[in-house]
């Protein structure tokens, strides 16, 4: 079977699954949900064999390229098996063809290997979360359709193809946190989403146009002719444009897509909002799969970024705005009240932090970051999920606690994936992965701001996670409804997908990083040594970051934790100092600045367009109609008494002598027939004259 | 016994006189004349088919017995009965729609019967100089086997006038339409 | 002296007889005058057999009907009441021929005579036995045909010199179901004429003689399209010679006679025995066509006179017919004619095709399968989808009554 | 028998069509004159034909035939025009039907 078909196969099974399931009827849920499941298991089936498929490819390489040093050959290991692309032409205008293209690298298998089983995780999860939605078939079509997209968007070789999908991927979200269209707040929220990633949309398009008119081509990868490839990158290197190289226009305007998405900094503001969906939906694309696709976008086109040294202006900007990202969010989520708003802005930190890395140069930290985040971020706001199931659709944290002994199973979990995310020290992944990260902005010749602010986003996302578990599951219980555990198609997950937080901290260990060299793909060939964890620069942050958690959940229990807290009594922090926990409460004021600056602009140049429209078009509109009534009425008034007159007056003399002819004319059959009778007499006369 | 069936067979059974196909004629042309005089539109049509059925007799005579039994079916089975049901479907008009003055003016009735005539006669008499004076007619003597069997019909019909009964076919099939949707009473909204 | 020419040997007595007496005259019998009285005994003999069957048969169906009705039919003239078509026939004679006084006398008195002759031309053509055609005629099928036309003629002479309206209603009932009906009819009379690939009946007979796979009897009704194809004849004559179910001309519930209402005594006796004359013919036509006419089914069975065969056959259909009028419920008019036009016409073109694919087949067991689901599938199709929903009642139309 | 003869008759019967067509005002009338004058066609067909030098082509035989078919179809034509005719006239006189003169 060809390769392709098979890589082919991972997005357009959920695609076709999506199809089938929305013209599926309201009643067949079952149908719907094993039709949507069964597609992506195969995916899930298919891109882990893919991705165990190049892994074992690249062994293979870097044997032979022993192999072939050891016989003495001067072939250096750098020909490590780089991943294979496969581009098809799509449409053809004029003389050129648009190509599109599926690529399949270490960074797109083990993207793809990770985003179809969370995806699929929260599916299973899912089928539980919505049983009771009427709408449970329509839920799975855009689960299904955005599944597609997502796994689209990470095999795709082409910048188009990546961005249909990613405009696809929009689509689905906007469709799934508006799920619940009948609440005003969710349907706001989705257009809210909605059109804060076209802001940044319309960057990515407008980077991507000037990409094709610069490279000539929007394929990745082309043999030498991709746009990440040396020639095309030299000569967006070379040409300038206002004293920045074009590369770097290209790649700020591409991030601004990329921020849109991954909601840093200035366009962050949609994704808290976009709690309002289901929690399925907010653990799927909120935490795991979406908002990564920008740090995903960035990694891929990372080559373009990097165009004119490690150091390039793009860079600095992305490195920058991911650390204030970082810290930024983590302060806002330090105040909130709301479970899964706290997880949201967890998330806009925690995507800081990949950006950050990204910045600061370590695709591979970022990604294993990415990773790592998806299993316990997902874990997480899955685990949001059973609590607010098990408690009757609360979400406000203050009106729960002691949730801990009624259900056991979910706090368990979570703790797990608490821990994952505050970065506590050897067991969990995000310790690892963080510590990267931080390694790799602590080892950033530029600058250190960037490194002593993620250090102190580390410390608060501590604190904010200690002070949620404090309230959600520990004391007494301060809600009215009766906990429960939730049933086992939601806790199977949650047990997965902590798992997955724990073991993944295997392949992130120093130790032995293969898999973020695999995934950053470069070239050494990594075997296990202690050594990694005694390298001194990783030792101190390592150190560093375990004091930070210390101090981080000490803190925090010594904040919240020392006695029961009550519903009514307010954040200890806001008796502490209250204008900053009102400003932090309310999100420092980002969104009524926009609303006070963007939106009432937008309000007002629409006002006024419409007054242009009434006043000024309408107006002209009004003229011209009047003019074209004139000239009609007067070439009618010709018609009638120059061109008719003539007419009629010939008409009238043709009729009078017709008339005269007619009069033989009247209608009588018969007597035509007698006619005809002399006629054919005549005729025969005729005959017999000629014959005889 | 089977020299008797051959006695039998043997026997002379279509010896019949020459004159005999005069009788089914003679029928055929009265009847016709009836059916153009008569007052009454049944009894004409009644008559129309009795003359149809002598043609038919009179073509079996001249040794065309398929045409003969064609001729039958078709216009007694077929023509007349429409012929009849036309009849019996337009009563005898009770409003005149017409408005031209000579309708009931009798003498227009009288003029057209007068020149009706007049031009029958004129065509009878090209016809029958035509006939009588023409030397082939009278040279022309009955062809001694002059017979159309069936099969050889058939086979005709579906070798030279393939194309013809192709052509016929489909026109039968546009007439009985064309007949039905004219025939039908349209509803009036 | 075998029996099976034994109609042939009278003949040729007869025809001895004659000249025996002319010679003892002593005049010479010119070869002509002999046509002509052989012509003329064939005639008597076969209407002397099929007027003696319209009687019997008038009892018979009397008394069938009333075993079937669980009572006794006629009894009483005669033994086992065997002469009452006699009692009837003087009844008939006797009775005072009435004409309406606003009938139009002529076609009034024309119209039995116009009934009658076509009736008795009929059985002309028909087979009897081996060399017994009394008219071999090359388009024997087509002569049936050509004069069954004239009946409607006559129908609607009778019942429109009535001047009585159950009598046009029942003429224009009878004509519209004879000119339905005999579509059908003739396709599928057509159908074995193709087969057999001569439209005289003898030849008809002739190419069903002999047995195939063995045991079964070459006749056309035991193939799948003759089957068919005898089926839609067997309704067409019930149809053509107004039988129940297709009695609606006659409905006594519904038209007092139809347009006999007017006729009484001898003219209508004639309109009677044209009837059964006509059916008995047209039964003949199709024991002809489909059941073999005068072949024996099996050859050790060849003993019995074909001309015997023919009557046993014809009697078979006779009787059936008797008892699917002890059977069957009155048409509904519109029933009828969308039996006819819905029904009957699309399967005797199937049957034709049918036809068609069984002699191209081969004829042999193959092509009997072929052509069966020829027949079969168009027929469930139609029976499906054309009379399921007509027995509703809120979709009945009384055509008469709107 | 003499091919005059039946001439003569097709000839005869041809005039009695013509008559009828001519003088009578009725439509339906007029049709069965049409009807007698095919069929005086028809006769003439046979009559050549049975006097033909080759009658073993049917020549004849077959123009007789598709003259019958065809004459059938113009009857039923015909006949339904005329039943329309007298629906919108309520009158089957073929000088009524003159609405189409000049």
């Amino acid at each position: 079977m060809n390769i392709f078909l098979l890589i082919a196969l991972v997005p357009l099974l959920p695609f076709l699954a999506a199809g089938i399931t929305a013209l599926l009827k309201r009643e067949q849920q079952g149908l719907s949900a094993t039709l949507v499941i069964g597609s992506q298991v195969i995916a899930f089936a298919i891109s882990l064999y893919l991705f165990f498929g190049i892994l074992v490819m690249r062994w293979v390489y870097e044997l032979l390229g022993r192999v072939s040093i050891a016989l003495g050959s001067h072939a250096t290991n750098t020909h490590l098996f780089a991943g294979d692309f496969f581009n098809f032409p799509w449409l053809t205008f004029g003389h050129d063809t648009l190509r599109l293209g599926l690529l399949l690298d270490p960074l797109s298998a083990g993207m793809a290997a990770m985003v179809s089983f969370v995806t699929l995780l929260i599916f299973i999860y899912s089928v539980g979360y919505m049983k009771e939605d009427r709408n449970f078939t329509r839920f799975f079509t855009f689960l299904s359709l955005f599944s597609g997209a997502m796994l689209g968007v990470v095999l795709s070789n082409s910048l188009l193809l990546t961005f249909i999908c990613w405009e696809l991927v929009g689509l689905a979200s906007y469709l799934l946190i508006g799920f619940w269209f009948h609440k005003p707040e969710a349907a706001a929220a989705a257009k809210k989403a909605f059109l804060t990633t076209r802001v940044g949309d319309m960057g990515f398009l407008i980077g991507m146009f000037w990409l094709y008119k610069a490279a000539g081509t929007l394929l990745f990868y082309d043999n030498g002719a991709g746009c990440l490839e040396q020639a095309a990158l030299a000569t967006m290197a070379k040409t300038m444009v206002g004293g920045i190289a074009l590369s770097n226009v290209i790649a700020l305007l591409i991030f601004c897509g990329a921020a849109g998405k991954s909601g840093q900094f200035p366009l962050h503001v949609w994704l808290p909002d976009a709690m309002e969906g289901p929690t399925p939906v907010s653990a799927l694309i909120h935490a795991a799969t979406m908002v990564a696709a920008g740090v995903f976008l960035v990694a891929r086109v990372f080559p373009i970024f990097t165009a004119t040294g490690a150091h390039s202006v793009s860079l600095l900007v992305v490195a920058c705005i991911g650390a204030f990202t970082a810290l930024f969010a983590a302060l806002i989520a330090v105040a909130q009240t709301d479970i899964k708003r706290i997880l949201a802005y967890s998330t806009v930190s925690q995507l800081g932090f990949m950006m950050l890395a990204l910045g600061v140069g370590s695709v591979g930290a970022a990604m294993l970051h990415l990773i790592a985040h998806a299993f316990f971020k997902a874990l997480l706001f899955l685990g949001a999920g059973s609590v607010i199931h098990g408690v009757h659709e609360e979400q406000d944290i203050r009106n729960m606690g002691g949730l801990s002994r009624s259900m056991p199973l979910t706090f368990l979990t979570y703790s797990i994936g608490m821990l994952a995310l505050a970065g506590f020290p050897v067991f969990f992944s995000g310790f690892w992965s963080k510590d990267a990260i931080l390694h790799a902005a602590h080892s950033w010749p530029v600058s250190q701001i960037p490194f002593i602010m993620a250090a102190a986003a580390a410390f608060l996302t501590v604190f904010y996670m200690t002070r949620q578990m404090t309230y959600v599951f520990f004391g007494s219980y301060r809600g009215h409804a009766h906990p429960h555990e939730s049933p086992n198609v939601m806790t199977i997950p949650l047990t997965i997908l902590a798992a997955a937080a724990v073991l993944f901290s295997i392949p992130t260990t120093p130790a032995w990083p293969w898999f973020e060299d695999f995934l950053s793909n470069s070239g050494e060939h990594v075997t296990f040594h202690l050594a990694g964890l005694l390298e001194p620069g990783f030792l101190h942050i390592a150190l560093l970051s375990t004091v930070i958690v210390a101090c981080g959940i000490a803190l925090g229990w010594f904040v919240y934790g020392r006695r029961p807290l009550s519903a009514t009594e307010p954040d200890p922090l806001e008796a502490a100092c209250t204008p900053l926990y009102k400003a932090l409460a309310n999100r420092l004021y980002v969104d009524e600045f926009y609303n006070a600056t963007v939106v009432r602009a937008l309000a007002a140049f629409g006002a006024l367009s419409a007054w242009v429209d009434r006043w000024i078009l309408q107006g002209a509109v009004k003229a011209a109609t009047g003019l074209s009534f004139f000239i009609s009425s007067l070439s009618d008034g010709m018609d009638r008494f120059l061109i008719n007159f003539g007419f009629d007056s010939s008409c009238d003399a043709l009729r009078e002598y017709g008339g005269g002819i007619a009069g033989c004319e009247r209608g009588r059959v018969q007597g035509y027939l007698r006619v005809i009778g002399i006629g054919a007499v005549v005729l025969l006369a005729l005959i017999g004259w000629l014959l005889a | 016994m089977h020299d008797l069936i051959q006695k039998l067979t043997a026997l002379p059974w279509d010896q019949s006189p020459q004159w005999l196909f005069l009788i089914p004629a003679g029928l055929m042309l009265l009847a016709a004349a009836a059916a153009v005089a008569l007052r009454n539109l049944i009894h004409s049509a009644l008559c129309l088919t009795l003359s149809f059925i002598a043609l038919g007799v009179l073509f079996i005579a001249l040794g065309a017995e398929f045409v003969g039994f064609v001729q039958l079916l078709v216009y007694v089975g077929a023509v007349a009965m429409l012929i009849i049901f036309a009849i019996l479907l337009t009563p005898a008009s009770e409003v005149s729609a017409s408005n031209n003055p000579f309708r009931s003016f009798k003498l227009s009735r009288a003029v057209n019967a007068v020149a009706g005539g007049a031009v029958v006669a004129l065509v009878l008499a090209g016809l029958f100089t035509a006939i009588f004076f023409s030397p082939r007619v009278r040279a022309a003597v009955p062809s001694p086997n002059a017979a159309a069997p069936v099969a050889l019909i058939g086979e005709n019909l579906l070798t030279h006038t393939l194309l013809p009964l192709q052509g016929t076919a489909i026109l039968l099939t546009a007439a009985l339409i064309g007949a039905a949707l004219l025939a039908k009473e349209e509803k009036e909204s | 002296m075998n029996l099976e020419n034994l109609p042939l040997a009278i003949l040729k007595a007869i025809l001895d007889a004659f000249t025996w007496c002319g010679a003892k005259a002593g005049i010479v019998v010119p070869p002509w005058a002999l046509t002509l009285v052989s012509i003329l005994i064939v005639i008597v003999a076969i209407l002397s057999v099929f007027l003696v069957m319209f009687a019997l048969m008038s009892v018979l169906e009397r008394k069938i009907l009333g075993r079937m009705q669980n009572r006794y039919g006629p009894n009483r003239v005669g033994p086992w009441g065997l002469f009452q078509p006699v009692a009837d026939g003087i009844k008939m004679l006797t009775k005072e021929d009435l004409v309406p006084r606003s009938a139009d006398q002529i076609v009034h008195f024309l119209a039995p005579i116009a009934m009658v002759i076509p009736a008795l031309m009929l059985p002309a053509i028909l087979p009897y036995g081996r060399g017994m055609v009394p008219v071999e005629l090359a388009s024997g099928i087509l002569y049936f045909f050509a004069l069954g036309a004239g009946t409607e003629v006559a129908v609607f002479m009778a019942g429109w010199s009535s001047n009585n309206k159950y009598s046009i209603l029942g003429a224009m009932r009878a004509i519209a179901q004879m000119i339905s009906y005999e579509l059908p009819l003739v396709m599928s009379a057509v159908i074995a004429a193709l087969v057999a690939g001569t439209l005289s009946p003898n030849g008809i007979v002739m190419a069903q003689a002999g047995v195939s796979f063995g045991v079964v009897p070459n006749w056309f009704v035991f193939t799948p399209w003759g089957f068919a194809a005898c089926i839609l004849f067997y309704i067409g004559a019930l149809a053509e010679s107004n039988r129940s179910p297709f009695d609606l001309p006659e409905g006594e519930s519904e038209l007092v006679a139809g347009h006999l209402t007017e006729y009484s005594g001898f003219k209508y006796a004639i309109f009677f025995m044209a009837e059964y004359i006509g059916m008995f013919a047209i039964n003949g036509l199709l024991v002809t066509l489909f059941l073999g006419g005068y072949q024996a089914p099996f050859p050790f069975l060849e003993w019995i006179p074909s001309w015997c065969w023919f009557f046993a056959k014809l009697a078979f259909v006779a009787f059936s017919m008797v008892w699917v009028r002890a059977t069957m419920p009155r048409f509904r008019i519109d029933q009828m004619m969308q039996f006819a036009w819905k029904f009957m016409l699309p399967m005797s073109f199937v049957a034709l095709i049918a036809a068609a694919a069984w002699h191209y087949a081969g004829r042999g067991l193959a092509a009997w399968g072929i052509s069966f689901l020829i027949v079969a599938v168009p027929y469930l199709l139609l029976g499906r989808f054309c009379f399921t929903r007509r027995h509703t009642v809120d979709n009945r139309r009384y055509l008469f009554s709107e | 028998m003499m091919l005059q003869i039946l001439l003569a008759i097709s000839a005869v019967l041809f005039g009695t069509g013509l008559l009828a067509a001519l003088t009578r005002s009725n439509a339906i009338l007029v049709l069965i004159g049409i009807e007698m004058m095919l069929g005086a066609g028809n006769l003439n067909f046979i009559a050549f034909w049975k006097f033909s030098a080759h009658p073993e082509t049917l020549t004849g035989v077959m123009f007789a035939i598709f003259s019958i078919a065809l004459a059938a179809a113009e009857a039923a034509v015909g006949l339904a025009i005329i039943i329309q005719v007298h629906r919108r006239l309520r009158s089957v006189n073929v000088n009524d039907a003159d609405q189409l003169k000049g």
